[in-house]
């Protein structure tokens, strides 16, 4: 896929998800109003958040599992240590769900064993762990203390509460950093060919201990947020979180395979999904159609993109060998 | 620092991988701003040696001083701070990076990449290495082989190594692009650079090497000056025997036609192509990258689609749109990339060597033993593999092994012809010349034979008619025996000059 | 060149266009119903995968529509986070609505959305999970189940029916528990821990909800306690059939051996009828529904909401009226039934036949 | 015509002649190996622990918790080794197969008639995926949509009821105990040693080996790949559909909240069995010995009441170093 072809890719994904906006639009007006917006993209973040750190893993041709069971371990632990206060546990609990990022991509960079296996170990793993912090039940922050965190959704600016600037900020840095910083950029090396990137220098923990550490650090981040916001947080939670995510990284055309897609797919992605699924909310419609819809948009994506790439080899293969020579 | 000025001394470097010893305690050295060749068969030790020079491998033993400093090579990184850059025998393109990135890629010069600053950084290497007309910003993986290889060889040059390392680093290319590459090494070489070039083209060794250091069974031999050497005095090193003995004797042609071409066109053709092909009959297609040789067997095999004119075997009109048909027609296809798609690596040669037969080792769906046993074995009887080797993985045999795994298989389906692309790529000397003698064997038995070469020594030893091709043009069809190599070597090059020589 | 990759591109046009086809039907089956009414009440909910909740549904909307409101159920997935995100949402459309029924995912860590519903100013009536102490402001009325009450029926049902049994003596015994982490199930275990002191509990196992994950449960537990298992405590009758299977497996008859209470009718009442279960209560998840848009109703009606507790009549054939204010908690109730087949069949609450409130 | 025939006939070949492939490839059975160890090791110190658990009912129970995960990794062991990763719907169809066997069952179809109907409709939701992934589909992705769509239809189907079967027809299937060995057991006694035949000996086994060991190579083999990704699905779809037969069987009843979590309790076991995700290696015989250690660990520390945190932790813990393990060894003989 050259750069052109990528950027209509984008185009085209882009305006799927104008579509699927403009259909729910038709019949929810707080689709347009600066409420409803707001409510959107406030609703947007955790998933949000957590994609990105998703996205970052794929892109470097990884797959992090993990990230819901980092999310309500890094919950239970903000919840818990909430006494230091609010900015300073949510600093703490993103350190430490970073440092079992870290950690995971050390051991994956050292090892070379495939993340798609070994996450699977910390999934079922650090759900165990927040459940024994947690002592198996929901922990709290005191009742009156809940207001301390309304700021986190206050009006900001228009539509942007501090939360949902917040995660434009994030995608932001994630965009710049992965397009415009050689750390970021080995990111993709690594994705787009591994042999090739070791063979050309990259060390190859470098960019994997990165990458790690970013979605361990915002599936954190994601975790602690929502937890404070909620007041609370519960060792079952954020369950959902990993399929959502993934869902959101595939809409948005980063390729499993890694080394192609771009923070701007993932934010196409995200509305893309977030549209659609609060949109059948909203409508009342019961939940299973809300499957139904993103299974079936899901398999739309599939197929339609296992359509164009073999349009597009068929069309490589009468031209292969008719290279200048 | 030793007063001989060298920036490079290995000690006693071993290494081995498994049971197989690789290295066997090998010193070697190099000199500043001179051009060392390597040379030897596969399985020698060179690739190894470089790469435990590049970071890529640990040795097991032995010491590394680089500019009279002992050094750690660990890691590619390590060795790039070291002054040591390599290229490797494969690409290191990272496909969905732009040009300029790949370039940077590894170096840790800059650690913000803004399009407008990379380019700055690598257009002098691009104009450096002929690649100033393209943009930098260009995703790497829409260049061809030929310009990602020379994308590499800008990266080794913004690398400001001392010591460069060359890894067969033409293996892949047309000549205009190799001869830019023998400018840009004796440019470097020049500067005071010190290289160290991998080969099998012996050609090469004396057109830009000073000194050649030879690899034979994990030991390597004393440098020998270039200078002091001719190329049948090296062979004897390389080989300990002489080039004449590595072909086997042609027979006589007399069958009926096996295959017949009539116009036809291809991608990767730019005139139609017509020739017949007898029963026990080697042709060999020779031409460089792009010359539409491999174009033409890819066709017949149903890898691309024909475009136009007929195809017959065995005068019955052949119409292979897939791979399956090229087989169900009695056409077996070997690429001319069997790590890719030649072999399965993970698999042991049971499995490998029956694997397009499975039909015949079969009896109402299931396998039987003994017929894969009995099949596997004589194939590997009649390729002299050896017995006990049935059981180990296909990836664990050396390339020459491999490359009779790849070709053996495919006698399972029992062919009437026979398409091979590159038959010796990455076989040692001695393996190719068995290769020659099985492949010449089984055209004495009846079968049909076609090949693509890049090799024209290949083309003129083994085939029985050679035709040649130039970008996307066959240019003449003759018998072997009355080919010249400097005729083929003008056919391939550029057959302007003898345009009148030949029918096409 | 430009236009070959239009035509490659073609192909994800048209793919569009066939998903917005997909979605189209689903945009237009909502806004026809909104006719006349009385107002709107919205439910926030965990999905109705789950039987007992797609129960509440109904009872909720034939309530609803009894007493002529437009009912709009917002099924969240299994996360707090995604319902806290519809509450956001619906309170930004700017839709008039009479009234909030809130059923959190977890409860504990619904408190802040909760708390973003009341200060809307629309009434909320809480129900299913009991409301965390100290929310009391953020609600109006608690309309449901109450936990500690089920537990307690069933403890008391158990402590009774070991009494009158000739041939267990009840000691030591198993509780099945809801998923760890579940607060319902961690409320009933306390309050039947409470309720029935003098049992021994061998060990206490959290579970699931369905039969499936009871006996997977209860077959590893019970071969290892076989000897001297008396009783079994599971938190519904779902669970129970699953521990009563691996009970029988094991060569142990319930009802004979052992005796199984599971406390809330669930799902088949086959073991209820054969005697294995010692009897169930009726905590019927359509009265619950009913039952949570009724009181939203009364205080809708009356704008009072009277102080403390109130169990709402277990009356046979009559359902609470719908005159006068709710109180503060609204429980219905959960009447014991035992495993004669005559007491069964004669069961009636609020109208309904125990076959209606408890096969679903 | 001619054809080359260097090769004598082997047709009348005998029972393998002086070389039996199982001699020069035994080294290699090391992860099996490994994994018989632990179990054994495992149940050593079990027994000596919780004096219950080496006892005969209790080897019953393990077996027969093993059972339903069993089956079904049996069939991602399929899709693995043919080199297409996991199947992420595996969870889902069963969940589906098991409403679609209830509500048949309640219609009154009958028990034959709903079996096959079943059955066929879960190969077929296997085939559609495989389908799909064969033209070259990412299987990931596909099976997670799949998923999605999979589970919307379970509700759709069971209206999100509890559907009673409303006969005992089909009970015998989830309760009975020929021998005094659970049906579902004796499923996985039996299909365990059967897959591992289907995939050794037959030819489709084969294709589907090679295709996970070198897609490519198999392609230009002549061997038809997407049989593999076909074949893998499609026997994972069976069985998914015989886990949810036998789940709407044992209670009569079928509801869309089965099984939950089972998707990654199957992986685990395909993991733990220390079969290599890059396809082309590995025996459902493996897939097997895994879901079998996971259920014995999981009897001894539900036996020995670990919490459930306790549980979930050592587990992942457990999956985690396998891994490692086998990823080091694997590595180590490269």
């Amino acid at each position: 896929m050259n750069r052109r072809e990528a950027a209509i890719d984008l185009g085209v994904r882009a305006a799927f998800m104008a579509l699927v906006y403009l259909a729910f639009a038709l019949q929810l007006p707080n689709y347009y109003t600066v409420h409803g917006i707001a409510a959107l993209l406030d609703g947007a973040v955790l998933i949000g958040t957590v994609s990105i750190g998703v996205g970052i893993t794929m892109l470097a041709g990884e797959f992090d599992l993990s990230v819901g069971s980092l999310a309500a371990v890094t919950g239970v632990v903000v919840i818990k240590m909430v006494g230091i206060g609010i900015i300073p546990s949510l600093i703490v609990g993103v350190l430490f769900a970073a440092a079992i990022g870290a950690l995971q991509g050390l051991i994956i960079g050292v090892l070379g064993i495939n993340s798609l296996v070994f996450t699977i170990g910390s999934l079922i793993g650090l759900r165990g762990v927040a459940l024994i912090l947690s002592h198996e039940n929901s922990v709290t922050i005191p009742i009156d203390q809940l207001s301390d965190t309304d700021f986190f959704t206050t009006p900001l600016l228009g539509v942007f509460s501090p939360l949902s600037a917040g995660m434009v900020i994030v995608f932001v840095v994630a965009g710049l950093f992965l397009r415009f910083t050689r750390w970021g950029r080995e990111i993709y090396a690594i994705g787009g060919g591994r042999t090739e990137a070791k063979a050309a220098g990259v060390p190859l923990l470098r960019p994997m201990i990165i990458a790690f550490t970013c979605s361990g650090a915002l599936a954190g981040l994601g975790g602690a947020v929502l937890s404070l916001r909620l007041g609370s947080a519960t060792p079952l939670g954020f369950d959902t979180l990993l399929l959502s995510a993934a869902t959101t990284c595939l809409m948005g055309g980063i390729a499993l395979e890694g080394g192609r897609g771009s923070v701007v797919g993932i934010a196409i992605g995200l509305f893309t999904l977030r549209f659609l699924v609060t949109g059948v909310a909203s409508l009342g419609a019961p939940y299973y159609v809300q499957n139904l819809a993103a299974g079936g948009l899901l398999i739309v994506v599939v197929v339609v993109q296992l359509l164009a790439t073999r349009h597009r080899q068929r069309r490589a293969r009468m031209t292969l060998a008719l290279q200048p020579g | 620092m030793q007063s001989d000025g060298a920036v490079l001394r290995m000690r006693g470097i071993s290494k081995r991988y498994g049971s197989v010893t690789a290295l066997q305690g090998v010193d070697f050295s190099l000199a500043a701003g001179e051009v060392m060749a390597l040379l030897g068969e596969n399985g020698a030790g060179k690739s190894t040696l470089v790469k435990i020079l590049a970071g890529l491998e640990r040795a097991d033993a032995g010491t590394i001083e680089i500019g009279g400093v002992l050094r750690r090579l660990r890691s590619p990184s390590q060795s790039l701070h070291a002054g040591v850059a390599y290229v490797t025998q494969e690409l290191s393109i990272v496909a969905p990076l732009s040009v300029a990135e790949n370039i940077c890629l590894g170096s840790d010069r800059h650690a913000l990449w803004s399009r407008r600053r990379l380019d700055r950084v690598v257009r002098r290497h691009l104009d450096l290495v002929g690649l100033g007309d393209i943009d930098s910003a260009t995703p790497a993986g829409d260049l061809s082989v030929a310009q990602q290889q020379l994308v590499e060889i800008a990266r080794l040059l913004s690398r400001n190594a001392r010591i460069l390392i060359l890894d067969e680093p033409t293996a892949a290319l047309s000549d205009a692009e190799i001869e830019k590459v023998k400018a840009v090494v004796r440019t470097l070489a020049a500067e005071g650079r010190s290289i160290i070039y991998v080969t099998h083209r012996l050609g090469e060794v004396f057109e830009i090497a000073d000194r050649v250091t030879i690899f034979r069974n994990g030991h390597s031999f004393a440098p020998m000056e270039v200078k002091s050497l001719d190329v049948d005095r090296l062979i004897e090193h390389l080989l300990g025997r002489r080039l004449e003995q590595m072909f086997p004797e042609r027979g006589s042609i007399s069958g009926p036609v096996v295959l017949a071409l009539r116009d036809v066109t291809a991608p990767g053709l730019r005139e139609p192509v017509s020739f017949d092909l007898h029963k026990g009959e080697i042709l060999g297609l020779a031409g460089q990258l792009g010359s539409g040789a491999a174009a033409v067997v890819r066709a017949i095999a149903g890898v691309t689609p024909r475009l136009g004119g007929t195809i017959a075997l065995h005068g019955r009109p052949l119409d292979a749109r897939s791979v399956r048909n090229a087989i169900a027609a009695g056409i077996a296809y070997c690429s001319d990339d069997r790590k890719r798609d030649g072999i399965f690596a993970v698999r042991n040669l049971f499995e490998n060597f029956t694997s397009p037969a499975l039909p015949r080792i079969t009896v109402g769906g299931v396998l039987s033993r003994g017929r894969e046993v009995k099949l596997a074995s004589d194939l590997a009887a009649f390729f002299e593999v050896a017995r006990d080797r049935l059981g180990s993985h296909a990836g664990k045999l050396s390339g020459g092994n491999q490359q009779k795994v790849a070709l053996g298989k495919w006698l399972g389906i029992e062919p009437s012809l026979l398409l091979v692309e590159e038959p010796t790529r990455g076989v040692d000397v001695g393996a190719r010349a068995e290769i020659y003698r099985h492949m010449r064997g089984l055209a004495n038995q009846g079968l049909a034979v076609v090949f693509v070469s890049s090799d024209n020594q290949e083309v003129l030893g083994l085939a029985d008619t050679v035709a040649t091709f130039f970008r996307g043009r066959l240019v003449r069809i003759t018998a072997a025996e009355h080919l010249k190599p400097e005729e083929l070597l003008r056919d391939v090059t550029h057959p302007e000059a003898v345009a009148a020589g030949g029918p096409a | 060149m430009l236009r070959t990759s239009i035509r490659s591109f073609g192909l994800p046009l048209r793919g569009l266009a066939m998903a917005a086809a997909l979605l189209s039907p689903l945009m237009f089956g909502h806004s026809a119903a909104r006719a006349e009414s009385k107002g709107l009440l919205v439910v926030f909910m965990p999905p109705g995968t789950d039987n007992y909740l797609a129960q509440w549904q109904k009872g909720a909307r034939a309530k609803a529509k009894d007493l002529g409101y437009d009912i709009k159920i917002i099924e969240s997935s299994r996360d707090q986070a995604e319902q806290d995100s519809q509450v956001q949402q619906e309170i930004a459309s700017g839709e008039k609505v009479s009234g909030y029924i809130w059923w959190p995912y977890v409860n504990a860590a619904g408190t802040g959305s909760l708390r973003a519903l009341s200060k809307t100013g629309v009434p909320v009536v809480f129900t299913n999970q009991y409301p965390i102490p100290g929310t009391e402001k953020f609600w109006t009325a608690y309309a449901g189940v109450n936990d500690f009450l089920n537990a307690e029926t069933a403890a008391k049902a158990l402590v009774k029916a070991c009494a009158e049994s000739k041939t267990v003596k009840c000691n030591k015994g198993l509780i099945i528990t809801f998923p760890a982490g579940y607060s319902a199930g961690s409320d009933r275990e306390k309050a039947f821990r409470k309720a029935a002191p003098n049992l021994t509990v061998i060990q206490s196992q959290p579970s699931g909800f369905m039969a499936q994950e009871g006996y997977k449960t209860a077959s590893q537990i019970i071969p290892a306690h076989k000897s001297e298992i008396t009783w079994v405590y599971t938190e519904n009758d779902s669970l129970a059939d699953g521990v009563i299977q691996a009970l029988k497996e094991n060569g142990l008859q319930p009802g004979k051996d052992v005796l199984v209470v599971g406390g809330v009718c669930h799902g088949d009442t086959t073991n209820l009828l054969n005697g294995s279960l010692i009897g169930t209560g009726v905590q019927a998840a359509f009265l619950e529904g009913w039952s949570s848009v009724q009181s939203t109703y009364k205080y809708l009606n009356t704008k009072k909401v009277l102080d403390g507790a109130v169990y709402l009549p277990d009356d046979p054939n009559k359902p609470p009226s719908d005159d006068g204010a709710p109180h503060r908690y609204n429980f219905i109730p959960n009447p014991w039934v035992t495993n004669a087949k005559a007491d069964v069949d004669s069961f009636k609450l609020w109208g309904y036949p125990f076959k209606e409130l408890c096969n679903y | 015509m001619t054809s080359f025939r260097p090769i004598a006939d082997v047709a009348g070949a005998g029972s393998g002649g002086e070389f039996d492939p199982r001699v020069a490839t035994r080294r290699r059975r090391v992860a099996t190996a490994i994994v018989i160890a632990a179990l054994v090791v495992l149940a050593g110190i079990g027994g000596a622990f919780t004096p219950t658990f080496l006892t005969f009912d209790n080897l019953l129970v393990v077996i027969r918790q093993a059972s339903i995960t069993g089956v079904i990794a049996l069939g991602m062991s399929y899709v693995t080794i043919s080199g297409n990763l996991f199947a992420l719907s595996a969870e889902e169809l069963a969940i589906l197969t098991a409403c679609i066997f209830g509500w048949l069952m309640r219609a009154k179809f009958g028990l034959a008639l709903s079996l096959i109907a079943t059955l066929l409709f879960a190969g077929l939701g296997g085939a559609v995926q495989g389908g799909i992934i064969a033209l070259g589909a990412d299987p990931i992705i596909t099976t997670l949509a799949f998923g999605g769509f999979f589970r919307g239809l379970a509700s759709v189907v069971s209206q999100n009821q509890n559907i009673l079967l409303g006969t005992d027809a089909a009970q015998w299937l989830g309760t009975g105990r020929p021998l005094g060995v659970p049906t579902q057991s004796w499923a996985f006694l039996i299909l365990t040693p059967l897959a591992w035949i289907v995939l050794q000996k037959t030819r489709i086994g084969r294709v589907l080996v090679l295709a996970g060991a070198n897609r490519a190579a198999a392609r230009s083999a002549g061997l038809r790949v997407g049989q593999a990704a076909l074949l893998g699905l499609t026997l994972l779809g069976l069985c998914c559909g015989l886990a949810g037969i036998s789940a709407a069987a044992q209670f009569g009843q079928a509801v869309a909240n089965l099984f939950q979590g089972l998707n990654f309790d199957v992986v685990a076991a395909v993991l733990v069995g220390g079969i290599a995700l890059r396809g082309g290696q590995g025996s459902p015989i493996q897939a097997a010995l895994g879901a079998a250690f996971i259920a014995l660990l999981q009897n001894f520390m539900l036996l020995n009441d670990f919490s459930s945190g306790w549980r979930m932790t050592v587990v992942g813990s457990l999956v985690a170093l396998a891994t490692c393990l086998f990823h080091i060894l694997q590595r180590r003989r490269e």
